[in-house]
């Protein structure tokens, strides 16, 4: 007999859950469920992401946004120049726009991680609050730098007529779509989780918890955030590519510190450090925007008083509430 | 750029560091003071403008609005603190962060459901109403020119106030270790609410000065709590001084940002262009001020007490 | 050849504002000596520590470790050159266990912190040393407690497995007495009398019985500067050392 | 016969899941210095941190000056009369060794310059922030901010840790000294030959429990490799 | 035939006064159709173009509607109106008019029924030369809307630029713009600044004591800004496409009942708003809303009373009108706009030309 926590069983649950989802929202004849359910996987993606710098590394990053928006311009970019048949640059060698996912995500997190790698650079010289508000500095001057780029449509952001491709599956089918950004957040979320039971993830969380001990061990803490940062911010790059995708629609205010605010509200809603804590935050989320955006104009009151509810009540966020504590080793 | 535009763009700058240093204050001490992060600050200031557009409607007084405004403030402080906020000081900081945004969304909505989504109106009070006369003919509006004395003599009292009498200094010592304070026999419990009240009517305080001349609408507080949090963290979390000085660099640098980047752009831009550009990129000016600073003082400006 | 100081400090310097903490210090720590440090409270002692190891850099002054001048190094590359401290209050990993907190310094010394995908539990190239580590302080018995839950003095003993799990070249010990009952405070004098063979000690103490069954010599510290250096019995009987620091207790 | 200043019933003690007392009980009377020992981990600390109410005892009772103090909150606590000088000194770091002492200070006999007599060292320092103090001084600042509460009941626990031998000394008279004008005092210390001539009763923990109380002469060598390991 | 609407509008936010606007409007006359098969379903932008894509999504594929309608803001209808028509749906616009969709962009899905953005900007450069003013100051947010409004008062303007200042949209506090003006030498002011930012600007520029006559689009001067800035708007002109005093009976009945149902006067959003219902209904009665071609044809053929009196469709869907200048005055306690005449006859915007649409 397997000896696994409730945890494993709630994740069991949500990833069937989600597995089999297209098949009950075709069968109830709401293709839209389709869509909220990518919405999900992506935010869940983004929010992995973040997870991993601020759950496992406690680098608490209010500039994710930065990183998503980068994989979601990524995206704007090639594919705005793939639609009207425009090089990107042509000295001093010319590069076309493309309009095929696979590229399109490499691009994305390459750029997020380079982006990453500059503002983890400098910003992990600060810590605690200092590093929450450096970050967000950040992102916000991409923001801003965005806004002032009038190529890309500046304040007003960039429209794509039709989704990016990807070799043997139609993409326009909201299904398929959903199936490969389902698989990426899948990917992300492994990976996350062997990270942190790594030899680099015990090193990353010494780092949250005692910096001096870990340097008076022989590991520097700075190398061991600046890496956990970078990959953090890549893997929430490509969930902004994938978001452009599945709006069609990029603007600055997927830089905004709303969206990094709403990023790191998925991971602490759903349970900060716990691996399906970002999937469990976004499905809250999403879910209740959709139900209760419906029924009033003040849906946000009664937002805010669950997510009230959730901190005060459930230590943990939402997973803690449904699974109990975190097990420490 | 003449010198009367530039004098006055330079008290413009201090009248909105000046403002932002009343918000910043009641930030800086609740964040050094009780470690907390509080993001639902920027709703303090709204009920101080709501409350003070309320009352000056009703009974015509400026002065009186004025009065709520602090009393509303400081009364929702109270509340919020003794209901949510107690239950979050041994919690990290990403479940107040949680918790104090939920309060955004339930304050905002709540302000809305009361009093609707228009702008409400507000006025200055007559004899402030209009422009006083500077030197050499210079004209200035006499409201601003108030808010800057009356911040300035905020900012002098409560440096005092935490420096210098037993209060601040149980204040302090909280900061740094709650459990041990309370050990001593001092009542953290009440004293961080009265910590948490100052700070709350501060914000309401400024909210209300700031709705006369602005607009008083529900989400006000927003842009202004993210400016606070650049003040605090320019000038050293817990550090009244640090606010005053972070708030008054940001002002200044915000608004001659506003006023010089356009027109240094437009040199070899056109004029539409160059407007974009720079508005964009002044914005931008005091992210870059703080991530200058942050990277050459990690601590802020100020970076221990006082 | 032997007998070259593995550990030499020369001319340090730290001031703190106009507070000189340490002051021209220059001492040295040969192969399989106890060196002890003493001096009054806020002699600079735990300063002078800091400075070796990177923790707090120095005005002036030069660290030779090994052969190396630590110029430039921070605390992570001199952990790695082979100094092993201990905090004089406690400093570890609160919510790893025990064992945890030793595999890292394992992870540490075998310089594979970057490896992302293996399991650290059930490693046996990490648990087995960090076991091994904890028993030589009798703390395997806690290895799966969580930091956070061990009592000040298991504290102190884990403090010195990490320690130990570096296999570091010299050990650094500020005050690894301190909070010991005195049955822990025994057998920690009986442990460092044989450790003192694999790597030597730089060992801050106040514990003045610890101090004089253990060291090979001892120096003085007073107001940042070394009055004395010798044996301990040249030690306890310096008028000086007696007066600023040892009152009755010599 | 003098009056019982604190009593301890039968208390016992979780950290979260976890129990460490199961049962402790001691005594302390007016202007009695009471020595508290136990190995490692025995949960002197933890008896000290419930008296103050830093932990909440799940049974027994705990008596202050004949009230009883079990819901009572920190402070209240300490306002009854009892002076905590705590394990790990935890000065206010970013206070001034005089505002520390000042922070918490209560009418009464000590007054700063009565503990700057007691310690010099920290008039030197008044103004230096505490978290650059040398860890003796931090000893001593605790002592001083404890002893500016005015309180009936003194607790030290581990007071001498980490403090030279000359310094320790002066502790040690110091504490001889209050005991001389009557304070009572709850000590826990590791060095038994300092301790052990001052202490007029001694109770030793085991496991969360108490399971000796006597006067020192009563401690015999057996009892104390049995209970302290010496 | 029955209809479904999607509304999507900025009810929350610096914002919400002119979403409520359009939607009271909108909705007092499909009420007043007494249609039961017309079925309208409403959400909040809150001003977030992010926000307005999710919803247009959710309102295509989930609620199935037919035509959608009720944005405000242009930045926000670049990011939901091309995607839309271009998944076959009809868009009715009763607000925002980007320059954009009304040249090159046009498409035979989309209708304006309120103006292309530049239309009321034109209309008071226009009234400019007629008020000989020579060297005015002019000042919009910085967003599409706002560059439509700077092109279109320079368009028409002949005088010259004291100086030309984009500002954040949503901004509050206008110190530092207002030092600018003060020290530019002009002899006048231009602003559009909609909702919350034409509140504070007009009453920190009272306080401020420059007293260089101001002018802008109704935008910056209707009915919710008017009661908020006080006496201090008492004279400042202001070009708008309708007005409560235009005198038809359409606009009367609807000023009336408006003010009836809600308790306060309408503004030039609510007018857009109750007549883009209107042309919806209208439409309704001739074609099959299934039937997109047919739908849009009808619509084209604009046969509904506008508020406005005379009303037509151009070549690119936008509304060829008059456009008026108006006065701020007192009306008893209240503060509204009063017709001084027009400025701009069967005005077209000037992107018309370019628009490949008959
Ligand atoms: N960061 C600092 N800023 C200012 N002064 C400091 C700082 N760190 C230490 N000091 C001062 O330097 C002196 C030496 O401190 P140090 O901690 O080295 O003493 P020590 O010898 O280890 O004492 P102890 O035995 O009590 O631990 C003390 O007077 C202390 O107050
Ligand atoms: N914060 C805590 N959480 C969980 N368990 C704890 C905590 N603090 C102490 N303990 C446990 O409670 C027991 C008693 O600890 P306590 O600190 O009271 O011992 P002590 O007698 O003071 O020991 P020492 O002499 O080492 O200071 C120990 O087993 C310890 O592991
Ligand atoms: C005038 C406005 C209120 C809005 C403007 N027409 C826009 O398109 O954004
Ligand atoms: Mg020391
Ligand atoms: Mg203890």
């Amino acid at each position: 007999m397997l000896n696994l926590s409730r945890e494993t069983y709630l994740n069991i649950f949500i990833s069937l859950g989600l597995l089999v989802f297209p098949f009950i929202a075709t069968a109830m004849d709401e293709p839209f469920y389709i869509t909220l359910a990518t919405r999900v996987a992506i935010l869940s993606l983004a929010a992995v992401g973040l997870n991993l710098a601020l759950g496992t590394g406690g680098l608490v990053s209010f500039g994710h946004a930065a990183f998503f928006g980068i994989g979601g311009y990524a995206m704007g970019i090639l594919a705005s120049h793939a639609q009207t048949y425009t090089p990107i640059f042509t000295w001093p060698f010319v590069i076309e726009g493309t309009n095929q996912m696979l590229i399109i995500w490499l691009v994305a997190i390459v750029m997020s991680g380079i982006a990453a790698l500059f503002i983890g650079l400098l910003s992990l010289r600060t810590s605690g609050v200092y590093f929450i508000m450096i970050t967000l500095a950040f992102a916000q001057m991409i923001y801003y730098f965005m806004i002032s780029w009038p190529t890309y449509g500046g304040e007003d952001g960039l429209s794509i007529y039709v989704r990016n491709q990807f070799p043997g599956v139609n993409t326009l089918d909201p299904a398929s779509f959903f199936y490969i950004c389902l698989v990426l957040m899948f990917a992300g979320l492994g990976l996350s989780a062997m990270i942190k039971n790594s030899r680099f993830g015990a090193a990353l969380q010494a780092a949250r918890q005692n910096e001096e001990r870990l340097a008076a061990t022989g590991i520097r803490p700075f190398n061991i955030k600046l890496t956990a940062f970078v990959i953090s911010g890549m893997i929430t790059g490509l969930a902004g590519a994938l978001m452009a995708d599945l709006n069609r629609f990029i603007s600055p205010s997927m830089l905004s510190w709303h969206m990094s605010g709403e990023i790191m509200v998925l991971v602490i809603l759903g349970g900060v450090g716990r691996l399906y804590g970002p999937v469990v935050g976004a499905l809250i989320y999403i879910i209740f925007e959709f139900i209760f955006g419906g029924m009033t104009d003040y849906w946000q009151f009664y937002l805010g008083l669950i997510l009230l509810g959730v901190v005060l009540f459930a230590r943990g966020g939402a997973i803690g509430l449904l699974a109990g504590k975190a097990r420490h080793d | 750029m003449s010198t009367t535009l530039l004098f006055e763009q330079l008290l413009n700058g201090l009248q909105y560091g000046v403002t932002l240093f009343l918000m910043a204050a009641g930030l800086t001490l609740v964040f050094g003071v009780m470690g907390l992060i509080n993001l639902a600050h920027g709703s303090l200031y709204m009920i101080g403008a709501f409350a003070c557009a309320a009352v000056a409607a009703a009974t015509g007084s400026f002065w009186l609005g004025l009065v709520a405004s602090i009393v509303a403030a400081g009364f929702a402080g109270v509340l919020i603190e003794m209901l949510v906020i107690r239950r979050l000081y041994d919690r990290d900081h990403l479940d107040q962060v949680l918790a104090t945004f939920a309060l955004i969304l339930i304050l905002s909505e709540g302000c809305r459901m009361v009093f609707g989504s228009f702008p409400l109106y507000l006025d200055t009070p007559d004899f402030l109403s209009g422009p006083v006369t500077l030197f050499g003919g210079f004209q200035y509006s006499a409201y601003r020119l108030a808010i800057i004395l009356v911040g300035g003599l905020v900012a002098l009292g409560l440096y005092l106030l935490i420096t210098k009498t037993r209060l601040g200094i149980r204040i302090r010592a909280g900061e740094a270790d709650r459990e041990m304070i309370a050990a001593l026999g001092v009542n953290i419990g009440t004293l961080y609410t009265i910590v948490f009240a100052i700070g709350a009517a501060l914000a309401g305080f400024a909210g209300a000065m700031m709705g006369a001349i602005q607009s008083v609408q529900v989400g006000m507080g927003e842009p202004v709590l993210i400016l606070a949090f650049v003040v605090i963290v320019i000038g050293g979390i817990g550090s009244i001084k640090g606010a005053l000085i972070g708030s008054i660099l940001v002002g200044v640098v915000d608004t001659l940002g506003r006023v010089t980047l356009p027109g240094f752009f437009n040199l070899f831009m056109d004029t539409a262009a160059a407007n974009s550009v720079g508005a964009a990129l002044s914005s931008m000016s005091i992210y870059v001020l703080m991530a200058i600073i942050l990277i050459f003082k990690p601590e802020g400006l100020v970076s221990n007490n006082a | 050849m032997t007998n070259q100081p593995i550990l030499q400090i020369q001319n340090l310097n730290k001031s703190f504002g106009a507070l000189t903490a340490t002051d021209d210090v220059t001492l040295d720590l040969k192969r399989g000596e106890i060196h002890a440090l003493i001096g009054p409270n806020g002699a600079g002692k735990s300063t002078l520590i800091k400075q070796i190891c990177g923790q707090l850099s120095s005005d002036s002054g030069k660290v030779i470790f090994n052969g190396r001048d630590l110029a430039g190094m921070d605390m992570a590359e001199r952990a790695k050159a082979g100094l092993g401290r201990t905090f004089q209050v406690s400093s570890l990993v609160m919510e790893f266990s025990a064992l945890r907190n030793v595999m890292l310094a394992v992870q540490s010394k075998l310089g594979t912190s970057y490896r992302f995908f293996k399991n650290v539990r059930g490693d046996k190239s990490l648990t087995e040393p960090a076991m091994a580590a904890l028993k030589r302080v009798n703390l395997e018995e806690r290895a799966d407690v969580m930091t956070a839950e061990l009592s000040h003095g298991e504290r102190r003993q884990l403090e010195i497995a990490m320690a130990l799990a570096l296999d570091p070249k010299a050990f650094l010990l500020d005050e690894p007495m301190a909070g010991m009952g005195p049955e822990g405070s025994k057998k920690l004098i009986g442990f460092l009398d044989d450790l003192r063979h694999e790597a030597p000690i730089l060992l801050i103490e106040h514990d003045m019985d610890a101090v004089f069954s253990l060291a090979d010599r001892i120096s003085v510290l007073v107001y940042g500067r070394v009055i004395a250096t010798g044996s301990v019995d040249d030690i306890r009987n310096n008028p000086a050392v007696r007066e600023a620091y040892l009152g009755s207790a010599a | 016969m003098s009056n019982i200043l604190l009593s301890i019933k039968d208390i016992e003690v979780f950290y979260g899941p976890s129990q460490a007392l199961f049962g402790v009980s001691l005594e302390v009377k007016e202007g009695e210095v009471v020595a508290l020992m136990g190995r490692n981990g025995m949960g002197k600390t933890t008896t000290i941190r419930t008296l103050c109410k830093m932990s909440k005892p799940t049974k027994g009772d705990i008596h202050f000056d004949g009230t009883l103090v079990n819901k009572m909150p920190s402070h209240k606590v300490a306002k009854l009369g009892v002076g905590l000088v705590p394990e790990g000194r935890r000065c206010f770091a970013n206070l001034t060794v005089e505002e520390n002492l000042v922070a918490a200070q209560r009418d009464g006999e000590w007054t700063l310059e009565k503990v700057y007599q007691l310690f010099p060292r920290l008039e030197e320092r008044k103004d230096q922030l505490a978290n650059t103090l040398s860890g003796g001084e931090q000893q001593m600042l605790a002592i001083g901010r404890a002893l500016t509460t005015n309180p009936k009941l003194l607790v030290l626990d581990e007071a001498t840790e980490g403090l030279a031998p000359v310094i320790r000394e002066e502790i040690w008279r110091a504490v001889k000294a209050l005991k001389a004008q009557g304070q009572s005092i709850l000590i826990v210390d590791k060095s038994l030959s300092e301790l052990l001539p001052i202490a007029d009763h001694c109770v030793i923990l085991e496991r969360g429990e108490t399971v000796w109380t006597g006067t020192p002469d009563a401690l015999t060598d057996d009892l104390a490799d049995r209970y302290l390991g010496v | 035939e029955g209809a479904k609407i999607g509304m999507i509008t900025t009810l929350s936010g610096g914002g919400a006064g002119l979403g409520v606007d359009v939607r009271d409007g909108f909705m007092l006359a499909i009420e007043q159709a007494g249609r039961d098969d017309v079925e309208v379903v409403i959400e909040d932008d809150a001003r977030k173009p992010d926000l307005a894509v999710q919803i247009a999504d959710k309102m295509i594929q989930s609620e199935k509607v037919d035509i959608l309608t009720g944005i405000i803001w242009s930045n926000l209808a670049m990011a939901v109106i091309p995607s839309a028509v271009a998944q076959g749906k009809i868009y009715v616009s009763p607000n925002a008019g980007p320059s954009a969709l009304a040249g090159k962009g046009c498409n035979a899905n989309y209708f304006n029924v309120a103006w292309q953005n530049d239309n009321l900007h034109e209309a008071m450069g226009a009234y400019a030369n007629v008020a000989e003013y020579t060297n005015t100051f002019i000042l919009a947010p910085n967003y599409p809307a706002g560059q439509d409004a700077l092109n279109g008062f320079k368009r028409e303007y002949r005088g010259q630029l004291a100086g030309e200042v984009f500002t954040k949209l949503g901004a509050t506090d206008y110190a530092a713009e207002i030092a600018q003006i003060r020290d530019s030498g002009a002899d006048s002011v231009f602003f559009f600044l909609p909702g919350g930012m034409g509140i504070a600007f007009m009453k920190q520029y009272a306080a401020s004591g420059v007293d260089l006559p101001v002018m802008g689009p109704a935008f910056s001067f209707d009915q919710g800004i008017l009661g908020a800035v006080g006496d201090a708007a008492l004279g400042v002109r202001n070009s708008s496409q309708w007005s409560k005093d235009i005198d038809n009976e359409t606009n009367n009945a609807f000023v009336t009942s408006f003010q009836e149902k809600y308790e306060r006067l309408p503004s030039l959003y609510a007018s857009q708003g109750f007549d883009a219902a209107n042309l919806i209904l209208s439409a309704l009665d001739k074609a099959d809303v299934k039937d997109t071609e047919a739908f849009s044809a009808a619509l084209k053929e604009a046969d509904f009373k506008s508020t406005r009196g005379d009303f037509k469709f151009g070549n690119n869907n936008h509304p060829i009108q008059d456009i008026y200048v108006r006065e701020v005055v007192k009306e008893g306690d209240v503060l509204t706009n009063k017709i001084l005449g027009l400025a701009l006859t069967d005005h077209q915007d000037a992107y018309a030309e370019d628009c490949p649409l008959q």
